[in-house]
């Protein structure tokens, strides 16, 4: 093979040249110095880290002293609409942006002016997700983004808004490292992973379950939420066997007889999205489906019409919902509940269409506050918010003014909406809208007891 | 697995004196003058079932190669290697549970049947038309697609057997409109590169299809419920039960589970195989068929229109996978890209079965079937298990290229 | 003529380098797509070497810029030097440093070893450009294997089995987490981890800039070599392998070799477009090498033109602006169509037509217009007036598709 | 001196043996015809000589150099040259180019530029020297076969396999066709040239094989084998084809 030496000879040249140009150098620690990682300068303000970049020169001309009035005001909003995205998601959250924006336009805009939403598909995918933020930051020059679905994607998103120091509030990632990063541009109004787990594990330990098995995907959010659950469950000594899938499998059958030969007593699905309908449906037809087995279905569940379609033995299905119970219901949420139906013919809006309707809300709150474009000034105003939305009133207790370590509070809880609520839902009866169906956890929401199968 | 060097050993054992044996033994058959042909096949198999000792045997009687040491020594090595995996592995269910795996056998065998259906239509059209259509997967897809909208949108009290005849017609006809478009210039001379051709705009279609799928239906899953809800039987009823059939599942001396929508698949899969069977051998365009795939020439000489028949091969080849699609449509969540993974895997079936070979692709649709349920069985690591689902097919791909190219039934090149 | 005809050449490759030089002033806001534009260029001219002149068509060539973006990734997370052992993680001595690999069953045993190390003890990342080495290397050795796997049989088997491989090696890189990051992708360093300076104009690492004049740089050596290796015996071999395998062989031409060799070549080509792919969008997902990513790249070579590397380039950079352009909606009376679907089936519905219609492409003819200036119709008329020739022959040439073993 | 030794040589193509158990010597500058009716084998034969397919029994020994076991381009190198039945010429590739690739395949450390004259020469003996930078699929089927023969020249083998040299080509392009084969051979190279043409290869070959069902039926001087019984009957028997007639159409073998 070797008898072509000029080709090998071009090939080493071209490495040769390679290593010329791209003489980035490399990356020297040493130990005993501090390092410049963002995780480890907590009480450092935040810092710009705008560059003289040709690039990124008309981001300055934002400011609404330059601008001429009326010139509408842009925000990004990132979400997936096409596979291998959650769609189903994605949509719901689409919806609730529109219904934000007009609200916020009928309401006077921002500053004086008109928002301007630019709405973004990232596909579920990271790398995705970044080159739209990109795209949003240096073609649209947006101001703020909001929205993402994914916490995968949301993890790579939150890498470009802290390089181009654009704050960014997440509706819909529940990974923990997505605030745990501190990052002074990242808020979020989901809630965390880890507390969602504790909250699976009350559940589970109060139906009286010895052995669960965790159906999860193969993801950011669902190895890690797994995890915590299992860790969680095993300090209650509940059993716990994770089996996992990528999203988008399509035949579970053999991981439903190795489930059904770990005999559970309890199914947990963290499978996300359309997956999860697959794999509920498929465990009901092999027998460990929710009428066998207790089986905690995936929220998605909620979206009661493709729940049925694609489940249509999914009868007693537990599944969580995050977000205000319809009994603490506030106007806000009532009255975005009734635009939600009206747009999307849907009962309820799940708690992701909540999220992302606050995400947009808090942000443009956030700016009117502070008066301008400036990341630094919406960064404060973000920290100092308090804003009635459909979610609750949302804050960011842990600030720059208030750091996890004064706090008493883990690097998870930085910029993070606390006050998050959740309840366990079953559905009781075959084709039951997810409006109807019985809240059964915590005690103090309860409309009905959980049953049994 | 608790002694998981027990296994390792024994497959790099396997392997190791495989590798010997395909190398050393076509040599020693050359030097002594005899039939070469397959003897590396035969020499690995050897090597990897009996080592070093019989692989020496061999080397001194040099049999006559025929089918039986193949199979008989391929069988003593995948005993070895399940041997090894029971050692290895002695909690594992594949090992504990009877049940279990003839469970999974029995489920791979039924999945394994719809594979071979779809695999049938991809090798059908490769004999006739002399390319593999690599838009196999979208006709697939198409055909689930079809079905759901005729039976749950368009007609929502049609039975879902007209459903599927809906779907066979439309990918009947969209396969031999794209026949007639775009294949019929290969023969007629207007395309200068035909077999580069071949693959790329077969590639292209899957691509247009796909897409123009995706934009006109959204990403959405759509959702067939079972075709039929079996009524509840228990065979015999009282103890000792034979079949026990609820409307969701099937259950065979209490052992063996196969879901009923899966079931219902397999028995349209068979319908459909024995009145394929019967068009090729009993009809005269069915025989043309044939004659065509044999000798494109002698058979235009006696009258066949190979033209035709190209067209009639691409769409019943894209037909047989469109029924696969409408038959498992009840079984899966259906979204546009469904059909990605089942064309790789009919690739793998027809390269496994031989290119070309009708009984090759249903075997090798089988055998897929089965290794890659034990695989997502056995596979002791829950994470894995289900993830590698695809690769259990590439172990098969790489091992056929690697020993025998022209797959089990195929032709000689 | 043939004088002008070379002048003319000299000058548009000296017009299109300079264009793409100015390029970012032109365009500053859409250096991201810019950049990604020359990835795709860079992938879509060797493809077209390996299938428009080598017909060799593989469906592996994401995959193996897959290759190349996670060895260089994967490199960046698992292996640093360092100037002091640190008893700790698997590691090797060179000399005075440490080789370090962090595997994963002790991930973080570098930051523990950090307590346990002298004070002043150096970790080093190797540099971008030493990963992206590595990459090609991992990726010519990929190409190798399979090549030597496959490319001994019928052309039918290679397409067949690297769109296995793709899917396989996706599926791999999905399910080892660990290793990989799964789906959720793997972070890689930027390209110049340090920022770079020009003068005493400094960029920060997140800057497009000098990641689009290292892109530009790999694009123009690229095509350098490709022009070169096509214009040489090399060339020369794999083109008369494209036409006629078996001829070849029998005039001494070795088949295989060259196939493998060229199967290599652009293996390494498409690994090295993804090693700086990794680092200038600092996030690989395997969803870089599925299908979709694959089809989108033919479409660029088919377009552009297969059989002409500076067309199939040109399609791609084109064709990658559109695709990004097209994204937004058009709302046509009361249909809006989504156009991050239907921009797609234009583009696949765009393939198809080009191989039936303009089977060398839509941008080549242009070139060839421009390059040759119909030199080549006027011999073939000259060739009319001869008298010599029976075109009448009788033999059979209806054998059908594929007749080439 | 020109070697070719072919001892016992089958091949077998599942259970049809297309050639059964061959054997001929060639020693020297022969020029051999080798005739046969449809599906003879011919084929084959030459196919396995030249190394596309490889013999399921027997040996093949060129200049005492065992060739059955080497890959084609191998065979080429030890001096063995041919050209096919359907003409193979690289179409999408100019003439100077298809000339080129034989002349660099065999001389790993030469230059392009090295050859072109000789190409140039090499198109002039065969006329085709005006067509030289056209590419070879604007050429007619007689140019292309010319061009078949001219890529040999530029192998330069010691032994040259014709498969249907005249069939399909105009009459005034066969004269070119045969005064090459005459030449060549008179230079010191062997020839083994299949066709239907029997008028032709009657006169221009020195001895003859004649094959049916895949077995060597007859071998000698033209004079001799137009006498023998077997081959009077091996073209008579079965098959309709006229025995003396030029048949310009042959079925391609499965």
């Amino acid at each position: 093979m070797l008898r072509n030496r000029r080709i090998w000879l071009a090939l080493s040249l071209l490495v040769v040249i390679l290593l010329l140009a791209a003489c980035g150098g490399a990356q020297v620690e040493k130990v005993g110095e501090p390092t410049q990682a963002p995780t480890e300068a907590p009480t450092k303000a935040p810092e710009p880290t705008k560059a003289p970049a040709a690039t990124e020169a008309p981001a300055e001309d934002q400011g609404p002293a330059k601008a001429p009035s009326g010139e509408p005001v842009k925000i990004g909003a990132v979400m997936p609409l096409s596979a291998p995205g959650s769609v189903t998601g994605g949509k719901a959250m689409q919806a609730a942006f529109e219904i934000a924006a007009e609200e916020i336009n009928a309401a006077g805009g921002i500053l004086g002016r008109p928002l301007e939403l630019i709405m973004e598909d990232t596909e579920g995918l990271p790398e995705r997700g970044a080159a739209v933020m990109e795209k949003l930051i240096s073609q649209d020059q947006v101001v703020a983004v909001v929205g993402e679905y994914h916490s995968s994607v949301g993890l790579a998103e939150m890498e470009v808004a802290h390089d181009n120091h654009i704050p960014i509030v997440f509706a819909e990632t529940w990974n923990d490292k997505i605030t745990a990063s501190r990052y002074p541009e990242v808020f979020r109004v989901a809630p965390l992973s880890s507390e969602v787990a504790q909250l699976d594990t009350d559940f589970i330990a109060s139906l009286g379950v010895k052995k669960v098995v965790i159906m999860t995907e193969n993801t950011d959010y669902g190895i890690p939420a797994a995890e915590k659950t299992t860790e969680k469950l095993k300090d209650r000594g509940i059993e716990a066997v994770t089996f996992s899938a990528d999203p988008g499998t399509q035949d579970f059958s053999s991981i439903i007889e190795r489930i059904k030969g770990e005999s559970p007593e309890l199914i947990l699905v963290l499978l996300t999205g359309e997956t999860s309908f697959n794999f509920e449906q498929q465990a009901a037809e092999a027998g460990i489906g929710p009428q066998d087995v207790a089986m905690i279905c995936n929220q998605v569940a909620a979206d009661s019409e493709s729940f049925w379609k694609n489940v249509p033995d999914g009868n007693f299905c537990f599944y969580r919902q995050v977000g205000l119970p319809p009994v603490l219901w506030t106007d806000k949420t009532k009255a975005f509940a009734e635009k939600y139906t009206a747009k999307t013919g849907e009962a309820t809006p799940p708690s992701y269409a909540m999220e992302a309707y606050d995400s947009l809300w808090v942000m443009v709150t956030a700016i009117n506050n502070a008066g301008s474009t400036d990341p630094d000034a919406i960064i404060e105003a973000l920290e100092n918010i308090s804003y009635e939305g459909a979610l609750g009133t949302i804050t960011f207790p842990v600030n720059s003014k208030n750091p996890p370590e004064k706090a008493g509070k883990e690097d998870k809880w930085w910029h993070q909406f606390p006050d998050f609520a959740a309840v366990f839902i079953q559905y009781q009866q075959k084709g039951q809208m997810s409006s109807d169906a019985p809240v059964v956890f915590p005690d103090k929401f309860k409309t009905a007891d959980p049953i049994l199968p | 697995m608790t002694h998981p060097s027990i296994f390792w050993y024994t497959l790099l054992w396997l392997i190791l004196w495989g590798a010997i044996g395909a190398l050393i033994t076509p040599r020693v058959y050359a030097r002594k003058d005899k039939f070469t042909h397959q003897t590396a096949l035969l020499g690995s198999f050897i090597g990897a079932a009996l080592g070093p000792i019989g692989l020496i045997l061999l080397w001194i009687f040099t049999p006559q190669l025929t089918a039986k040491w193949l199979l008989g020594s391929g069988l003593i090595a995948l005993f070895w290697l399940a041997l090894a995996f029971a050692k290895a592995a002695p909690e594992n269910l594949c090992v504990t549970s009877g049940s279990f795996v003839a469970t999974q056998i029995a489920n791979g065998l039924v999945i394994g049947s719809i594979y071979g259906l779809m695999a049938l239509g991809l090798t059908l059209i490769f004999s006739i038309l002399g390319i593999v259509s690599f838009a196999h997967g979208e006709f697939y897809m198409l055909g689930g697609m079809v079905t759901y909208y005729f039976t749950q949108v368009w007609f929502p009290d049609l039975s879902p057997l007209l459903g599927v005849a809906a779907a066979a017609l439309f990918t009947f006809l969209l396969g031999a409109l794209f026949e007639l478009l775009f294949l019929r210039p290969m023969i007629t001379g207007q395309i200068e590169r035909p077999g580069e051709y071949a693959i790329l705009v077969t590639f292209g279609l899957a691509f247009f299809l796909q897409y123009t799928t995706l934009s006109l239906v959204g990403a959405s899953p759509k959702k067939v419920p079972r075709f039929f809800d079996y009524p509840k039987i228990t065979v015999p009823s009282g103890t000792g039960e034979i079949i026990k059939i609820t409307p969701g599942n099937l259950t065979f001396f209490d052992t063996i589970s196969i879901s009923s929508p899966r079931f219902t698949a397999l028995i349209i899969a068979l319908i459909l195989l024995f009145a394929l069977l019967y068009f090729l051998y009993k009809t005269w365009t069915g025989k043309a068929l044939r004659a065509v795939s044999q000798d494109r020439q002698a058979a235009a000489v006696t009258g066949i229109n190979p033209k035709r028949m190209n067209t009639l091969a691409f769409a019943l080849g894209g037909m047989l996978a469109g029924i696969s699609g409408a038959s498992l449509v009840q079984v899966f969540s259906w979204v546009p890209w469904v059909g990605i993974p089942a064309s790789s895997r009919s690739f793998v079936i027809i390269v496994l079965g031989g290119m070309g070979s009708l009984p090759g692709a249903f075997i090798g649709g089988l055998i897929l079937g089965v290794v890659e349920a034990l695989g997502a069985g056995c596979v002791p690591d829950p994470h894995r298990a289900a993830a590698y689902l695809p690769a259990y097919g590439m172990i098969i791909l790489v091992l056929v290229l690697l020993l025998k190219p022209t797959g089990l039934f195929g032709r000689e090149l | 003529m043939r004088k002008n005809i070379r002048t003319l050449k000299l000058l548009t490759w000296i017009l299109g380098t300079g264009f793409l030089i100015l390029l970012p002033f032109l365009i500053p806001t859409r250096m991201h797509v810019a950049v990604i534009a020359l990835y795709y260029a860079i992938l879509a001219s060797s493809w077209a070497l390996l299938a428009g002149y080598g017909g060799q068509f593989s469906f592996a060539h994401m995959a193996f810029a897959g290759i190349g973006a996670y060895t260089a990734g994967l490199i960046g997370k698992f292996i640093r030097i360092t100037s002091a052992p640190t008893g700790a993680c698997t590691e090797f001595s060179l000399g005075n440093w440490w080789l370090v690999i962090q595997d994963t069953a002790s991930p973080t045993c570098l930051e523990s070893a950090k307590a346990t190390m002298p004070l002043g003890t150096l970790i080093i990342k190797l540099p971008p450009w030493l990963d992206i080495t590595m990459g090609i290397l991992v990726g010519g050795l990929f190409g190798l294997l399979i090549g030597a796997l496959v490319l001994r049989l019928r052309r039918t088997y290679l397409a067949l089995f690297t769109i296995a491989f793709a899917e396989i090696l996706r599926t791999v890189i999905n399910a080892e987490r660990d290793v990989t990051g799964g789906p959720g992708g793997l972070k890689v360093a930027p390209l110049f981890p340090n920022g770079a300076s020009i003068g005493n104009h400094t960029f920060s690492p997140a800057d497009k800039l000098p990641s689009y004049f290292v892109m530009l740089a790999l694009f123009l050596l690229v095509m350098a070599l490709m022009y070169w290796l096509a214009g040489s015996r090399f060339g020369l071999f794999i083109r008369s392998i494209r036409e006629d395998e078996e001829a070849a062989a029998s005039l001494g031409v070795d088949v295989v070799r060259y196939k493998i060799l060229l199967f290599t070549v652009t293996a390494m080509i498409a690994a090295a477009a993804g090693g700086v792919y990794a680092h200038f969008v600092r996030v690989i997902a395997p969803n870089m090498m599925v299908i979709k990513e694959m089809s989108i790249v033919i479409a660029m070579a088919v377009i552009g033109g297969m059989e002409s590397l500076l067309g199939a380039a040109i399609g791609a950079i084109l064709i990658e602006f559109a695709l990004e352009q097209l994204r937004s909606n058009i709302t046509v009376g009361p249909f809006t169509l989504n156009m991050a679907d239907w921009r797609l089936v234009v583009f696949g519905g765009l393939l198809m037509l080009t191989l039936r219609f303009w089977g060398n492409g839509l941008i080549y003819p242009i070139i060839q217009r421009i390059t040759r200036g119909g030199v080549g119709e006027e011999t073939v008329a000259k060739r009319l007036q001869q008298p010599a020739a029976n075109d009448s022959s009788s033999l059979p040439d209806a054998e059908g598709p594929e007749s080439v073993p | 001196m020109i070697k070719l030794d072919v001892n016992n040589v089958s091949k077998n193509f599942g259970g049809l043996l297309a050639v059964n158990h061959v054997s001929f010597q060639v020693r020297g500058p022969e020029l051999i015809g080798l005739i046969g009716p449809n599906g003879a084998g011919k084929t084959t034969l030459t196919n396995l000589l030249s190394g596309a397919l490889k013999p399921t029994s027997g040996t093949i020994y060129m200049n005492d150099q065992r060739i059955d076991v080497l890959p084609p381009y191998k065979i080429a190198a030890v001096g063995l040259g041919r050209t096919f039945q359907v003409t193979r010429a690289f179409r999408r590739m100019t003439v100077l180019e298809n000339l080129l690739v034989p002349a660099l395949a065999m001389h790993p450390a030469a230059r392009q530029g090295q050859f072109v004259k000789k190409a140039k020469e090499v198109a002039e003996f065969l006329t085709i020297d005006h067509l030289l930078n056209e590419y070879a699929r604007a050429l007619s089927g007689g140019q292309q076969k010319l061009l078949e023969l001219g890529r040999l020249l530029m192998l330069d083998p010691d032994f040259i396999i014709l498969d249907e040299p005249f069939a399909g080509v105009h009459p005034k392009l066969m004269e070119i066709i045969y005064d090459y084969i005459i030449q060549t051979n008179k230079n010191g190279k062997a020839f083994i040239i299949i066709s239907h043409d029997m008028e032709t290869i009657f006169t221009l070959s020195q001895r003859l094989l004649v094959m049916a069902f895949g077995k060597l039926i007859a071998d000698g001087p033209p004079e001799e084998v137009r006498k023998d019984p077997a081959v009077i009957e091996a073209y008579l028997g079965s098959d309709s084809d006229k025995p003396w007639q030029p048949v310009r159409r042959q079925a391609q073998p499965a």
